[in-house]
């Protein structure tokens, strides 16, 4: 038994030996020039841009202002770039960069896209001629002004919609635009489509915009607007604002963003309708739990519309009539007395 | 004919007649890759034809000093495989370490290469291919520039492939047709038109 | 560098360990694939001239031939040989019985790798068949205007064959001649 | 993730050729008939399975520099494997695939998958997406062939199915067929993942 | 809207072209070659014809139905397609390969691409292709004789006949029983010629007599009227000249592509046309000019606007490599004939060319 | 006579048998111009008058600012009543200054230079620009600015473009035939401003008249020429016609003076004759009201800041629905949306197109014919520009010639699909400068 065992080993030796000499040998030259070129050629490549690059989302949108998400990754790790700088990515990828690069994401306010424009559609512009050409905004407007009466207003070759990557513009079917907040991710690449510069990225969590861009005079304005819905820039809304965010100028009303609170009360006063809020009628009420209320009187000094009144050390009101839904003083209540209802 | 006239023959037959990509279903993957762009479509080319050209040298000697001598052509495999992988990882850091700028615009390719079934491909053809006479295997030469040859016959048909495909992209093509599906069916388009170069007698 | 030789020596060791392992396997291979082909060649050989022995005989060029004798009287029957050449895309080989007066009893492709459908329909019957019955003088295909009726789209395969089937018996009639 | 779920996931979801493009070659190459497409495909997944049992085992010991020629050590000696092994016991369909045994070692398939998963997961789930990885990739080569081998022969597996009036398409089981049939093939894929 | 005033980019004024105009001007130049088809061969010319370019049009309708974009068939783009692609048949072909050829040219041809202008290869020329690969017997055998000529056009085919039939009934047999560029490229090979006789001397001899004959006057007068064998829209040299004619006046093809295609051509075959043994002769070049589909592929193939180079000069490295290509497949190549292929080929290096002959803008001084 | 050319270009039908045969004629005085702020190439010119203001006819209303600008004056007497936005001739709107008259066209002090032929070049330059002239043949690039090229760059010759090659026009035509000798003469004046040794009188062959008269008119003058030219669009475009008349070619992006050689418009050289000689400011032109849809096709001479209502119905109207509007010749001119706007210096045809002729047929999707390539005069690849615009491949239209294109419409003409070629290169071009903006 023992014999033939080492008989066949024997033989097996013979059989296997040289092979194993001879590529054995090769994986040994080959292991160590491989091995000594890594060192004599070495250069030195930082694995965190790879990294970076995985945790990009690959859309190539160049919302960051660099070539592509590669490009994006090399100038973080290499330029100190921004690394809250990729919107389609947003907070979850600007975490995972923040990880690689051992710094902690900032505070990325998520912004939307908003079109500061009602007209557009076919049935919703009056048209100043007959246009026959490219349908794309950018080329229209260059022919005798575009083709819409209102020289600032929509131009409705969908120039916007062609140039978003993610689906969130939508066209109805009067032909309106409309952007989905849920799916707009803030690339910018609509913003810089529009030739009219109709649209805008504004923080998400603000719900109300001023939709019209023009600078006509009152009569004409109205004349012009597909909708007539422009805004006049009569000045009601600046007025009315609690928080004096909105400024006339050019016969336009503009909203300060940083200012504003998100109330809705000048969407109310515009006599054209020119001012939109998403929330609007959906917007709750305060109501003060009197158990928890201190009466500390924090929330009557920031409420902006005075809605709420009571003494020192008094549970507070709410005059339902006079609030304005802006949920100011929910923020500030240190007792978290203040329900919406 | 001479061996000029053959090495003519082994030329024409490898970039046309019997071209990697089009007739051998040699290299695809990086032939489907690398072609949407003509400037990317030369560096992989480059690439391939050097890789080709070294590769097969070191295998054919590997191959005839090595595995015949010792009775071990059932190694080849390996053999062949382990000295395609070196040397390309090899060549790599070389460029990237001494040529910056051939490694930005070739080097990027490199890694891609190492399994590129062209390669290895090319060099177990070697082992097998005959002269124009029916009888010689190839020598070192032949082998060589027929390693040289194969690599043009893959960077002609790419960068054909590259130009098509660039100018697809100014077209409005069926969505489920972009990308590999039209890249297959061009592929397909480009071997019937390459079969009027069949039964050439040279 | 301490560094260097351990990944060396695993290179090494997985070199070693692989080829060794495919050294052992081909040990038990070998025979059996050799084993086959001798088998093989010689089944081809009986199918070719049946009812006969086969001796062996080199030809100039070192190619081998068989003498085929009748196993029942001994007399020579004719002879086997293979005859290859490249065709289209590949060596294709055919082993081919001729009798004693170099008239093509049966042919057979043992070895080809031609385009399937075109050249590959070489190792079909009424291809084969065709070639029965022929001197070497008639073995030319009908597009150079001979006879053998040439494959759809594969006239070089059926050339192929056509002239390395002559050209073997040429060689086959030389190396008798010597041998006589 | 279960067994079940890493050995189906190769067949449908990660199809290898039609859904990650891995593994071109031999699919193109070795399709012109059913019973290569299977022969193709079962030589693959032995290869896939082994190698992907071996990576996951040997994957604390790899150093990162040398990975990749250790990998393609392993691959190479189960693929020598299969070809000695064919050659010996199935000579006639060795002879068909010819060039594109000792080509499994650069299939991507089997170096995509040692990377990406093997060399990432255990044994187990390496065995279970070698498994439906090969046999998706069987799959897939056995729908080529089927397609080309009817529309170029007329037969399935060497048998006739289609009418004895029918002209064989020969482009289908040459280059060509080989390639629009494949380009159509994922381009219905492409159409299946729009409509979804 | 409508009482608006039309306001658009300029130019105001355009050229009355139109892509329908351009197709179906193609069309009515390619009625002669058909005209002289139905003489030579009769109705199943027109039959095969008419299946080719009606199942092209039903394909692309089918096609842009499915894919659901506007139905583009009366611009006459895919009747185009399918009257060349039956042109590409010999009349004696069976009645469904038109229609195999017309459903692939269509749709792999262009379809897959997006429809008109997009497709890189002529799509009739890869139907082509595609037929020769598919049914390489069905497309090469069973060519049908003339009306009142012979397969290869050599009109004193009896008396050469009588001579031949007694001394090589090969080289008989391959007089009446092939096409013109069949039977010279059987000449041109010198296995076929040493098997003619058994004297060799003899062989040559024949064979030089018989390719003196097919290039002389008498030959090249049935070439020209196209009272030869072939294909369906390729046989008359004189109807596609004619067709041409009108094309050129029409301003539809531009003369750079056929001019250096057959000049190309000219030149080459009578640098390198003759046969071992045979002189030059300022016959050759004619032809090869005449015979096959080198017309057809000059003036209606190779002039495809989408499948050619955008820039003048591409266009003429374009027609001297479809020239080249076809004499060095005529001549040294598997098949008698390579205009398709060639043309075929040279539209795949297309996009390559139009890259590298940019030209230079007015003004511009090249870097 | 041999005709020369340059390569490329089209045949569009000249159809000026609207209005060739009918002579100059004096337009009513408008009692209202609108004179637009920027006529010209450059920075807009800033008005010196303010509403309310009394003016006379020729009198100082906007003066240049910055050197490449131009002085604007009163076309009629009367007073200023609005500067405001108004419809522009090119389409858009812009600022303008309005002037409602008071009917007696009371003029400043006019000159007349008996030797004006030997003032200084100096004088004569600073002549021209207080008189306010650009170039009038449309482009309107400030004609002094032309005339005072860099030391660096001398000038030998100096080329008037009688060429007309848009269709329908023929107001420099007329001018040719009936003021033949102060457009000579403005030659003269040119060429000494410029000290040019030689000058070319540059006139297509479907005028022939002109052709004759002048070349009788400049018999013995030894370094004085005419040529014919042959009958193709675009041989006006500066370019085009230098390289027909002297075989040079202006390299890409440069302007004529890198060979030598100064183009005028013919309408200038009179300008600029009657600015030297009489001092007389640029208020107004020589303008065809022309098409098909007008009743009397005419060739007007209209003080600039007419509207073109005004003089479409001197001409007797519309004589059928109107479909389009065009201010200019109809290859490069600019489509109105109505016809409120006012001519300008650069206004040399009003044409009016009926509803037919007006329509355009859909886009098709590109053949690749090259139809666009063979007859592009600056050998470019339009159609690839706009396709690469389209696909939003600005390297590659760049590649093709995008910014080498200047927009002369040979290519859309031909087109058999009807692209617009020329307005996707348009869309192109402002891609191309936005891209470059936000580079920066």
């Amino acid at each position: 038994m023992m014999i033939v065992v080492l008989q066949s080993s024997a033989s097996l030796m013979s059989v296997i030996g040289a092979p194993i000499v001879i590529i054995g040998g090769l994986g040994l030259i080959f292991g160590l020039i491989l091995a000594i070129a890594s060192k004599v050629f070495e250069v030195k490549l930082d694995p965190r841009v790879e990294q970076i690059i995985a945790a990009l989302p690959g859309a190539n949108c160049g919302a960051c202002g660099k070539a592509g998400c590669a490009g994006y990754a090399d100038a973080i790790v290499h330029e100190g770039a921004d690394i809250c700088a990729c919107a389609p990515g947003g907070p979850a990828a600007a975490a995972l960069i923040a990880k690689i690069m051992g710094k902690e994401a900032g505070a990325m306010d998520r912004k939307v896209a908003v079109i500061h424009c009602s007209s557009g559609g076919h049935n919703n512009t009056k048209w100043k001629y007959a246009y026959q050409g490219i349908e794309s905004c950018k080329s229209a407007v260059n022919i005798a002004d575009g083709p819409n009466l209102c020289t600032w207003g929509c131009v409705g070759f969908n120039d916007c919609y062609n140039a978003c990557v993610f689906d969130a513009i939508s066209i109805d079917d009067q032909g309106l635009r409309h952007i989905d907040p849920d799916k707009c991710t803030a690339c910018g690449a609509c913003v810089t489509a529009c030739p009219r510069k109709l649209i805008m990225l504004i923080p998400q969590n603000q719900h109300v915009h001023i939709l019209c861009s023009s600078k006509a005079k009152n009569p004409l304005a109205k004349q012009l607007c597909g909708t007539e819905k422009p805004c006049i820039g009569c000045g009601l809304c600046s007025r009315k604002c609690p928080v004096q965010a909105i400024t006339v100028e050019n016969n336009l009303a503009r909203i300060d963003y940083s200012k504003c609170i998100d109330c809705g009360l000048c969407a109310t006063v515009c006599p054209t309708k020119a001012i939109g809020d998403i929330k609007a009628g959906k917007r709750k009420k305060a109501e003060i739990v009197a158990e928890k209320c201190i009466g500390c009187t924090i929330c009557a000094k920031i409420c902006p519309t005075k809605a709420i009144s009571g003494e020192l050390k008094q549970t507070h009101v709410v005059d339902k009539d006079a609030c304005i839904g802006c949920e100011q003083c929910v923020a500030k209540c240190p007792k978290k007395a203040i329900e919406l209802v | 004919m001479g061996y000029i006239g053959e090495l003519f023959v082994m030329a024409m037959t490898a970039i046309f007649i019997q071209n990697f990509v089009l007739s051998r279903f040699l290299g695809l993957c990086p032939y489907l890759g690398v072609s949407k762009k003509l400037d990317s479509a030369f560096g992989m080319g480059m690439a391939v034809i050097f890789v080709m050209t070294l590769a097969s040298a070191f295998t054919f000697l590997i191959y005839k000093y090595l595995l015949i001598p010792y009775n071990m052509i059932y190694l080849q495999t390996i053999a062949f495989i382990l000295t395609i992988a070196a040397l390309v990882q090899f060549v790599e850091m070389v460029i990237q370490k001494n040529a910056p700028a051939l490694y930005k615009s070739l080097g990027v390719y490199l890694p891609l290469i190492t399994t590129n079934c062209a390669v290895l491909g090319v060099a177990i053809l070697n082992t097998k291919a005959i002269r124009t006479d029916g009888i010689t295997a190839y020598n070192f030469l032949d082998a060589v520039l027929n390693g040289f040859f194969s690599g043009v016959g893959f960077t002609f048909v790419l960068l054909a492939m590259a130009g098509i495909r660039e100018r697809l992209e100014f077209v409005d093509m069926p969505k489920s047709m972009r990308g590999m599906p039209i890249g297959l069916i061009l592929a397909g388009i480009m071997a019937l038109a390459f079969y009027g170069f069949m039964g050439f007698k040279i | 560098m301490k560094y260097y030789i351990k990944l060396s020596l695993i290179l090494l060791i997985f070199c070693a360990v692989a080829s060794g392992i495919l050294a052992y396997v081909n040990s038990l291979t070998e025979p059996v694939i050799k084993d086959r082909k001798a088998k093989e060649e010689v089944a081809t050989r009986s199918e070719l001239i049946p009812d006969a022995d086969f001796m062996e005989g080199k030809m100039a060029d070192g190619t081998a031939y068989f003498v085929a004798t009748s196993k029942a009287t001994g007399d020579t029957l004719g002879y086997t040989f293979i005859a290859a050449k490249t065709g289209y895309s590949s060596k294709v080989q055919t082993m081919v019985g001729v009798d004693k007066n170099m008239t093509v009893l049966k042919i057979k492709v043992i070895d080809q790798a031609e385009t399937p459908g075109l050249g590959a329909n070489c190792t079909q019957d009424w291809f084969l068949k065709q070639f029965e019955n022929r001197q070497a003088t008639d073995l030319v295909v009908d597009k150079d205007g001979g006879t053998v009726k040439s494959m759809a789209g594969a006239t070089i395969t059926t050339r192929c064959i056509a002239t390395s089937i002559a050209e073997q018996i040429a060689m086959l009639k030389v190396a008798i001649g010597g041998a006589e | 993730m279960s067994f079940v779920k890493e050995l189906s996931k190769g067949i449908i979801k990660e199809n290898p050729i039609f859904v990650i493009v891995l593994g071109m070659c031999p699919t193109l190459a070795v399709t012109s008939s059913v019973q290569n497409g299977i022969g193709m495909g079962l030589a693959a997944t032995f290869v896939l399975i082994c190698s992907n049992i071996i990576i996951s085992l040997i994957k604390n010991i790899t150093p990162e520099k040398i990975r990749i020629p250790i990998y393609i050590t392993v691959i190479a000696a189960f693929v020598s494997i299969v070809d000695m092994a064919m050659a010996a016991y199935v000579p006639g369909l060795h002879k068909s695939l010819g060039l594109f045994i000792p080509l499994i070692v650069v299939n991507c398939i089997i170096l995509g998958r040692a990377e990406a998963f093997a060399s990432k997961n255990n044994m187990l789930a390496s065995l279970a997406d070698g498994i439906g990885m090969g046999l998706g990739f069987t799959l897939s080569l056995v729908v080529v062939a089927a397609i080309r081998e009817i529309l170029g022969a007329g037969t399935f597996a060497g048998i006739a199915v289609m009418p004895k009036t029918y002209e064989p398409m020969l482009v289908a089981i040459l280059a060509p067929g080989a390639f629009i049939t494949l380009g159509f093939l994922m381009a219905l894929m492409n159409m299946m993942k729009e409509k979804k | 809207m409508k009482d608006k005033y039309i306001v658009s980019s300029a130019p105001h004024v355009h050229d009355k072209t139109t892509i329908p105009m351009v197709m179906w001007n193609v069309v009515i130049a390619l009625i002669p070659a058909l005209v002289f088809a139905v003489y030579y061969w009769g109705l199943r010319a027109l039959v095969l014809t008419l299946l080719g370019a009606i199942s092209a049009v039903v394909t692309e309708a089918a096609i842009q139905k499915l894919r659901k974009v506007p139905v583009s068939v009366s611009d006459g783009s895919a009747f185009l397609t399918g009257l060349l692609l039956a042109y590409n048949i010999h009349a004696g072909a069976p009645l469904w390969l038109p229609i195999a050829g017309s459903v692939f040219a269509i749709a792999i041809g262009k379809q897959v691409f997006g429809g008109l202008g997009t497709n890189p290869v002529n799509p009739a020329l890869l139907g082509r292709a595609f037929l020769l690969a598919s049914w390489p017997t069905l497309m090469t055998a069973g060519w049908v004789k003339p009306r009142t000529g012979t397969l290869s056009g050599i009109s004193n085919v009896d008396d050469i006949a009588l001579n031949l039939q007694s001394v090589s009934p090969k080289a008989y047999e391959l007089v009446t029983g092939a096409t013109p560029l069949k039977v010279v490229q059987s000449l041109r090979d010198s296995s076929f010629v040493a098997s003619i006789n058994s004297s060799a001397t003899e062989g040559v001899d024949i064979a030089n007599r018989i390719f003196t004959n097919i290039t002389e006057m008498n030959s090249l007068k049935n070439l020209f009227w196209g009272n030869i064998g072939g294909c369906i829209g390729e046989v008359s040299a004189f109807a596609l000249l004619l067709g041409a004619a009108y094309l050129l006046y029409k301003n539809i093809i531009e003369w750079r592509i056929p001019l250096f295609y057959v000049g190309t051509v000219f030149v080459l075959s009578f640098l390198f046309g003759p046969i071992k043994g045979s002189g030059y002769s300022m016959m050759l070049p004619f032809f090869h000019i005449f015979s096959g589909g080198l017309m057809l592929g000059a003036f209606f193939m190779a002039t495809d606007y989408t499948t050619t180079p955008l820039t003048k000069n591409g266009r003429i490295v374009f027609a001297i490599g479809c020239g080249l290509l076809t004499m060095v497949i005529r001549l040294v190549g598997g098949y008698p004939e390579g205009v398709s292929y060639s043309i075929l080929f040279m539209n795949v290096m297309t996009p390559l060319i139009d890259k590298f002959t940019v030209p230079k803008a007015f003004g511009r001084i090249k870097k | 006579m041999r005709l020369r050319t340059f390569p490329g270009g089209v045949h569009p039908h000249d159809e000026k048998h609207y209005s060739a045969s009918s002579p100059i004629t004096l337009a009513p005085l408008p009692a209202k111009v609108t004179i637009h702020v920027s006529q010209h190439i450059g920075s807009p010119s800033s008005p010196v008058v303010a509403v309310g203001d009394e003016v006379k006819t020729g009198q100082l209303i906007a003066e240049a600012s910055g050197f490449v600008s131009l002085n604007q004056h009163a076309s009629i007497s009367g007073k200023v009543t609005a500067i405001d936005r108004f419809p522009h001739p090119c389409g858009t709107s812009s600022l303008a200054i309005q002037i409602t008259g008071d009917g007696e066209d009371k003029w400043v002090e006019l000159a007349d230079e008996a030797d004006y032929m030997n003032l200084s070049a100096n004088e004569m330059k600073s002549r021209i620009a207080a008189a306010g002239i650009c170039g009038m043949g449309g482009a309107g690039f400030p004609t002094n600015v032309k005339l005072s090229p860099p030391e660096d760059k001398p000038i030998d010759t100096v080329i008037l473009n009688g060429v007309e090659c848009e269709p329908f026009l023929t107001s420099d035509y007329r001018l040719m035939m009936e003021h033949a000798d102060e457009i000579i003469s403005g030659l003269k004046l040119i060429m000494k401003t410029v000290n040019a040794r030689q000058g070319i009188i540059g006139i297509e062959a479907n005028k022939p008249d002109a052709i004759a008269l002048m070349e009788k008119k400049l018999k013995g003058e030894a370094n004085l020429e005419v040529v014919g030219l042959k009958l193709r669009y675009p041989q006006g475009a500066e370019k085009q016609l230098i390289y027909a008349a002297t075989r040079r070619k202006v390299p890409a992006g440069g302007l004529p003076m890198a060979v030598g050689v100064v183009v005028q418009n013919v309408g200038t050289a009179f300008a600029v004759y009657e600015a030297i000689r009489y001092r007389k400011p640029l208020i107004d032109r020589i303008i065809s009201i022309t098409g098909e849809g007008i009743k009397k096709p005419s060739n007007l001479k209209a003080r600039i800041g007419t509207a073109f209502s005004e003089l479409v119905e001197f001409c007797g109207g519309a004589s059928m629905e109107i479909g389009k509007l065009i201010s200019g010749g109809p290859m490069m001119g600019f489509a109105l949306p109505s016809l409120d706007a006012s001519m300008g210096k650069g206004s040399s045809g009003l044409l009016l197109f009926g509803k037919k002729a007006a329509r355009l047929l859909d886009e098709k999707s590109c053949l690749r014919c090259a139809r666009c390539v063979d007859v592009c005069p600056m050998n470019l690849l339009p159609s690839l520009i706009a396709s690469a615009v389209k696909y939003k491949d600005l390297d590659k239209a760049v590649e093709a010639g995008l910014n080498d294109c200047m927009k002369c419409g040979s290519c859309s003409y031909v087109c058999p699909a009807q692209i617009r070629l020329v307005q996707w290169i348009d869309t192109g071009k402002i891609r191309y400068a936005e891209a470059q903006r936000a580079k920066k």
